[in-house]
C-alpha cells in the first residue's frame, strides 16, 4: 500500500515536471507542430489531386508522428541531462520504473495533442470523411499508438541519455521499432477514413496489433528502464 | 580474473575442428546436390537453386537472433552475471548479421531474376530490412564505451526486445498480401509441396549453415574473451602508470 | 549486521574508457566522520564521491557503502546518500519553489521542512519564485544545497559545496553540514579552499593521481 | 590588406571548427541522415506507385532539407551557447561576418552532403530519371539553393541562438522564409527528373529565384549578423 | 585622446527582464590596477563583469571602458578586453589544443604563446590531447584561463577564477594576473574566497544589491 502511493507519486511528479517544462519553454508547440503542419500543407499542394491525397492522409499524419516522436524524446531527456538532473533522480532512490511511466505518459500527452491537430488538418485540408463508427476507430488507434510510442521512445531515450555520442545511437534504435507502428497506425487510420475503400473492421485488426506492441513496450519498459539507465 | 592465468594461443579446440570439418563436407554435397543433381523448377528455371542458399541463410539469422536473446536472457536473469553468456549473444548477433546479410543479398538476386528488379516495397522484404537494421543497431549499443557489464546489461535488453520482430517477419506473408514466397516448407498446414530431392537438399543446405553458425560462434566468443583479457592486461599498465604518477608527487 | 565502517573502500579502481581515474583507493570512513579530500585538479575526488554515490561502475576492488557492496547492489545505496555534484540538478525552466517541490515529493519530504531549506539558504520571497535559469550562480548553487537538505540522507556527498558561495553561505553550508554530522550522517566533501575546508573537516584524505592517503 | 588575410583566417577557423565537431559528434550523419532517409524510405512504402512517387520526388526531398535544416541549425548554434563559447567570439573583437560566413558554409556542406545522399535514394527507391542537361540543372539548383539555406538558416539560428527560449521561435521565423526556397527547389528539380513533363529549361527560371535568394540572405546575413547576436 | 580611466561607470543601471540588477554603480579602475569584487550572491558582479566586457546594455547611466563609451560602441570595448565568466566558453568535443588553436587563430596568438599557456595551466602531454568533455571541472576551468591568456588583453575580467582551481593552479593563476598587471594590463575580477582575493588585488570594491562601494 505504502510503496504503491509512493510510486503514484512519483509518477505524477515525473509528469508534472515533464508537462511543466514544456508548458514553459513550448519546445513542441513552437517548433514540432509547426513542422507537422508544413508536412500536411505541403503535401495539400504537392499533389493537389484529392483522390491521391485521401490515400495519403493516414500515411503523412503518422509520418509526422513519428518525426515528432524523435525531437520530443529528445528535448524530454535533454531537460534532465543538462544540469546533470538525471543523476539526481538516480541517487533519488526512487522507483525509476516509476520515472519511466511518468515521462512516457508525458510523452503520449504530447503526441496525443499533436495528432489531434494533424487530424484536424487533414479533415480541412484533404476532405476525408470519417463515419461515426470511424472516429471510434480513429480515436483508439491514436490512443494504442501513441502509448505505444511514448513507451518505446521513453525506453530507447533513456538507453541513449547521458554519456556523450550515445544520443546519435536514438534514431538508429528507434526506426526499425517505430515503423510496424507506422504502418499498423496507418492502415488502422485509412480504414477509419474509408480511403481506398479499406473497411472499418481491417482496422480494428490493426488496433490489436498497436495494443500488443503498447503492451510489450511498457511492460518491457518498466522492466528495463530502471537497469538501463542505472548503470 | 581466474582466465587470465590461462595461457591462450588460438581460438581452435579439438571440438570446433570437428564441427569445421562437418561444416566442410554438408557444404561441398550442397553445392553439388544443389548445382548438379537438383532438377530445375518448372516455373522458375535455373534461378530456383538460389533457394539453397536464400532459405537456409534466413532461417540460420533466425537461430542466431533466437540464440542471441536466450544468450542475454541468461545474462540478465541468472544471479551471477556472467560475461560468458554476453559474449556468446554478440558472437550470435554478428553472424546473424551475416547470415541476414546473405539472406538479403540472395534474396535480391533472386527477385531480380524472377520479378525484374532488385527491391520491392514488400512486406516480406521490408520487415526483413528493418530486423537486419534493428541487429546493427544492437550491434552499435554494442560498441558504445562503458565497462563490459555495462555493456552486457545494455545490449542483453535491445536483444530482448529485438528477437520480438522475428514472428513480424515470419508471418509478414500472412499479415499482408505479400509478393513473396509464402511458407512453402514451414507451411502451418504441413502439407510440402516439393520434390524430395530438393527438400532434401534445403535441409542438408540448413545443416551445413548451422554446423558454419557454430563454428563462427565459438570462434568470435573465444576472441572476445581474448580482447577482453587483452584490454583487462592494458587495464593493469594504465594502473601502474598511474600509481606511478602518484609516487613522484 | 553490518560493519561500523559507513565506506570501506579496498584497493578500489574506476575506469572511465581505458583511464583508470582512480587506481587502487584503500580508505574507510566511519560512522559520523566529516571527511574532507584534498587533492590537485585530476586526482579522482569527483571520481570517489560518484562512486559512493552509487553512480559509477567499480573495476576492481571490493567496495562497501552503508553496509551495501557497490559491486553488486549499487541500487540500494543510491536510495540512502544525498549528492551535490559539481552540476546542481536544478531544472532551469523551473522556479526554486518548483525544484524544490519536485525534489521533495521524490522523497516524501514535507512542507515545512521544505520551506525551511529555502530560508536557510536565503532563497525565500521573491527568488524562490524565479526560475532557476534566472538565478546567479551562488544563488542557483544555494537552490541545490536547499534540495540535498531535504533529502536527510545518511551520507552526504558534497563536491567543493563552497564554491560560490558567498561568505554568508559558507557559513550556513559548514552549520548545516555540522548539523547534519550531530543528527547521526555522515559527511564526505571534496574541496579546493584548504583552510576552511580543514576547520570544518574531522579528518582529511589526499587524493593523488587516483590514490588516498591520509594527509 | 591586413584586414581581409584575418577574415579569412576567422571563417576558416570556425568552418573547421563547425566540421570537425560534426565528425567527432555525428550528429548530423547519425541523426538527421537516417531521419531524412526515413521520409524517403516511408513514403516509397505509403505509396507502392511509381506515378504518384515520381510526381512527389522532388517534393519530398526538400521537404526532408528543410527539415534537417532545423535540425542542424539549432545543433550548429548548440554547440557555441553550451557553455557561452558564443560568448567569448563575442569578446574576441573578431569581424561577426566571419563568424556568419564560416557558420554558413560549414552548414550548407552539410545540407549538401544530406542532399546528395537524399538524391542518390530518390534515384534508387523511386526509379526518377534524369538527363545529362537535367544532371547540370539538378547540380546547379541544389548549390543555389543549400547556399540559400545556409544563409538564412545561419542569419536567423543566430538571432534565436543564446537566451533561454528563444530557441523555439527558430521554426516560426524560418518556415515562412524558406517555404519560397521549398518550392522553387522543388520546381526546379521536378524539372531536372522531367517528372510531370515538366521541361528543363523552366527550372533554370527558378534556379534563378534560388540565386536571388541566397544573395540577398548572403548579403544581408553578412550585414545584420554581427549586429544581431552583439545586442 | 581618452581619460587615463580604464573603466568609468557613473550611476549605470543595468536590467533584466524588468529587475535592475544593477541599480545606480559608479566606480572608476585605473590603469594597472587589479580590483577585487566582492559581495553576497546576487549582488550584481556577473552583472558588472558582463557590462565592462560590452555584453549587456546598460539602461541608465553613462559607462565608459577603455575610452569606448559603452551606450554607443560596444563592440569596440569587446575587442580589447578578455573575459572569463562563470561557464568556461570551450568546446566540449574539440581537444583542450584543438580548442587553444581554434581561439588563438582568432586573436592572431603564435604557437609558442599557445604552448607556453598550456604548459602555464598544466595540460600539456595526454590531457592536450583529450576532449574537454573527458576533462575534470578543475582541468576545464584551467583550459577557460589558458585560453585567456593567449589573447594578452587590455582589460581582464574574471569571474571566480580561483573556484575550482587547486593550490598550485590558484598560485599560478595569481602569478599570470600580476605578469598581466605588469606588462600594463588592469584586472577586473570577482571572488568569494576574500582572504586570498584580497591579497592578490590592489583594491576592493565592495558590491551590495546593485551599488558598488569601496570596502
Ligand atoms: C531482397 C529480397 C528478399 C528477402 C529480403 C527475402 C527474405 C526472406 C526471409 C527472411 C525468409 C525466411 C522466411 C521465414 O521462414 O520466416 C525467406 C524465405 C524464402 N524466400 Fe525470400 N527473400 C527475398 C527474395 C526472395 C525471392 C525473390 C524469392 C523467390 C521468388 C524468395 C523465395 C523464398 C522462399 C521460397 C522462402 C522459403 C519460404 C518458407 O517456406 O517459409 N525470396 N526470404
Ligand atoms: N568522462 C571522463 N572520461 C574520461 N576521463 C575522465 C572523465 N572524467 C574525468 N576523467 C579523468 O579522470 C581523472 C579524474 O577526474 P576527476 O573529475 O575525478 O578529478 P577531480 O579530482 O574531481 O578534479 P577537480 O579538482 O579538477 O575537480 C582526470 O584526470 C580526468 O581527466
Ligand atoms: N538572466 C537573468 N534574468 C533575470 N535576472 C537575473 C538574470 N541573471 C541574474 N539575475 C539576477 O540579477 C542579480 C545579480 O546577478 P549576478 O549574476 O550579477 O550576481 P553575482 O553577484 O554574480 O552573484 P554570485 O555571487 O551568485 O555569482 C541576481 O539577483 C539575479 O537573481
Ligand atoms: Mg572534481
Ligand atoms: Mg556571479
Amino acid at each position: 500500500m505504502k510503496k504503491s502511493m509512493g510510486k503514484g507519486r512519483v509518477v505524477s511528479a515525473v509528469l508534472i515536471k515533464d508537462l511543466r517544462i514544456e508548458a514553459r519553454s513550448r519546445v513542441v508547440t513552437n517548433q514540432v507542430l509547426p513542422f507537422a503542419g508544413l508536412i500536411m500543407i505541403m503535401f495539400a499542394f504537392a499533389l493537389d489531386n484529392d483522390d491521391v491525397l485521401q490515400r495519403v492522409a493516414g500515411g503523412l499524419i503518422w509520418l509526422a508522428t513519428i518525426f515528432s516522436l524523435f525531437v520530443i524524446v529528445q528535448r524530454s531527456f535533454a531537460i534532465d541531462t543538462v544540469d546533470a538532473a538525471l543523476d539526481s533522480l538516480r541517487v533519488a532512490g526512487i522507483d525509476l520504473s516509476a520515472v519511466f511511466l511518468g515521462k512516457a505518459i508525458a510523452l503520449t500527452l504530447q503526441l496525443m495533442a499533436l495528432d489531434v491537430v494533424l487530424i484536424a488538418s487533414a479533415f480541412l485540408l484533404y476532405q476525408v470523411q470519417v463515419s461515426a463508427v470511424g472516429l471510434v476507430l480513429l480515436v483508439t488507434c491514436v490512443t494504442c499508438a501513441t502509448t505505444g510510442l511514448g513507451f518505446v521512445g521513453t525506453l530507447y531515450g533513456g538507453l541513449t541519455a547521458g554519456t556523450n555520442g550515445r544520443e546519435t545511437l536514438l534514431p538508429l534504435l528507434l526506426l526499425p521499432v517505430v515503423a510496424p507502428v507506422l504502418i499498423a497506425a496507418t492502415r488502422a487510420t485509412e480504414a477509419a477514413f474509408g480511403s481506398g475503400g479499406a473497411a472499418t473492421s481491417e482496422g480494428w485488426a490493426w488496433v490489436g496489433l498497436l495494443t500488443i506492441f503498447a503492451a510489450v513496450f511498457g511492460i518491457g519498459g518498466s522492466l528495463a528502464f530502471g537497469p538501463l539507465i542505472d548503470e | 580474473m581466474s582466465q587470465s592465468s590461462r595461457k591462450v594461443s588460438n581460438t581452435g579446440t579439438q571440438a570446433t575442428r570437428v564441427i569445421g570439418v562437418l561444416a566442410i563436407v554438408v557444404m561441398i554435397w550442397v553445392v553439388v546436390s544443389g548445382l548438379v543433381l537438383t532438377p530445375a523448377d518448372v516455373v522458375q528455371g535455373e534461378s530456383v537453386r538460389i533457394m539453397y542458399v536464400h532459405v537456409p541463410s534466413a532461417w540460420i539469422a533466425y537461430v542466431a537472433f533466437i540464440v542471441t536473446a536466450i544468450a542475454s536472457a541468461f545474462y540478465i536473469f541468472a544471479k551471477r552475471h556472467s560475461l560468458g553468456f554476453d559474449r556468446v549473444a554478440g558472437a550470435s548477433a554478428e553472424v546473424g548479421v551475416m547470415f541476414m546479410a546473405i539472406t538479403l543479398i540472395t534474396g535480391s538476386l533472386w527477385g531480380r531474376l524472377t520479378w525484374g528488379e532488385f527491391w520491392q516495397w514488400d512486406p516480406r522484404l521490408t520487415t526483413t530490412a528493418f530486423l537486419f537494421v534493428t541487429y546493427i543497431g544492437y550491434l552499435a549499443v554494442r560498441g558504445l564505451d562503458g565497462s563490459t557489464q555495462q555493456r552486457a546489461k545494455r545490449s542483453a535488453v535491445v536483444a530482448l526486445l529485438a528477437v520480438l520482430e522475428i514472428p513480424l517477419v515470419h508471418f509478414s506473408v500472412v499479415f499482408w498480401r505479400s509478393l513473396h514466397q509464402g511458407a512453402t516448407i514451414l507451411d502451418p498446414n504441413g502439407d510440402v509441396k516439393m520434390d524430395g530431392l530438393m527438400l532434401f537438399t534445403l535441409f542438408s543446405g540448413v545443416v551445413g549453415f548451422t554446423l558454419v553458425f557454430i563454428w563462427l560462434v565459438l570462434h568470435r566468443q573465444r576472441t572476445m574473451l581474448l580482447s577482453d583479457l587483452a584490454i583487462e592486461r592494458g587495464l593493469d599498465n594504465a594502473i601502474l602508470e598511474r600509481q606511478n604518477e602518484s609516487a613522484r608527487n | 549486521m553490518t560493519s561500523e565502517k559507513v565506506v570501506d573502500f579496498n584497493d578500489v579502481v574506476i575506469v572511465y574508457d581505458d583511464f583508470p581515474a582512480v587506481a587502487g583507493a584503500t580508505f574507510c570512513v566511519d560512522a559520523g566522520e566529516i571527511i574532507l579530500l584534498q587533492g590537485p585538479n585530476g586526482a579522482g575526488k569527483t571520481t570517489l564521491l560518484r562512486a559512493c554515490a552509487g553512480l559509477l561502475q567499480i573495476a576492481r576492488g571490493s567496495a562497501n557503502v552503508l553496509g551495501c557492496d557497490l559491486q553488486t547492489d549499487r541500487a540500494a545505496v543510491r536510495s540512502r546518500v544525498g549528492l551535490l555534484g559539481h552540476a546542481n540538478g536544478l531544472f532551469q525552466d523551473l522556479t526554486v519553489s518548483e525544484n524544490m517541490s519536485f525534489w521533495s515529493r521524490l522523497v516524501g519530504a514535507n512542507k515545512i521542512d521544505i520551506d525551511q531549506a529555502i530560508d536557510a539558504m536565503g532563497l525565500s520571497g521573491r527568488l524562490s519564485e524565479t526560475p532557476v535559469a534566472k538565478l546567479s550562480a551562488g544563488q542557483r548553487r544555494r537552490c541545490a544545497l536547499a534540495s540535498l537538505i531535504v533529502r536527510r540522507a545518511q551520507l552526504w556527498l558534497l563536491d567543493e559545496p563552497h564554491a560560490g558561495l558567498d561568505a554568508q553561505g559558507r557559513d550556513e553550508l559548514d552549520r548545516t553540514l555540522r548539523a547534519a554530522r550531530d543528527s547521526g550522517a555522515t559527511v564526505i566533501f571534496a574541496s579546493h579552499e584548504i583552510e576552511r575546508a580543514q576547520s570544518l573537516a574531522t579528518r582529511c584524505l589526499l587524493v593523488t593521481s587516483g590514490t588516498v592517503m591520509p594527509v
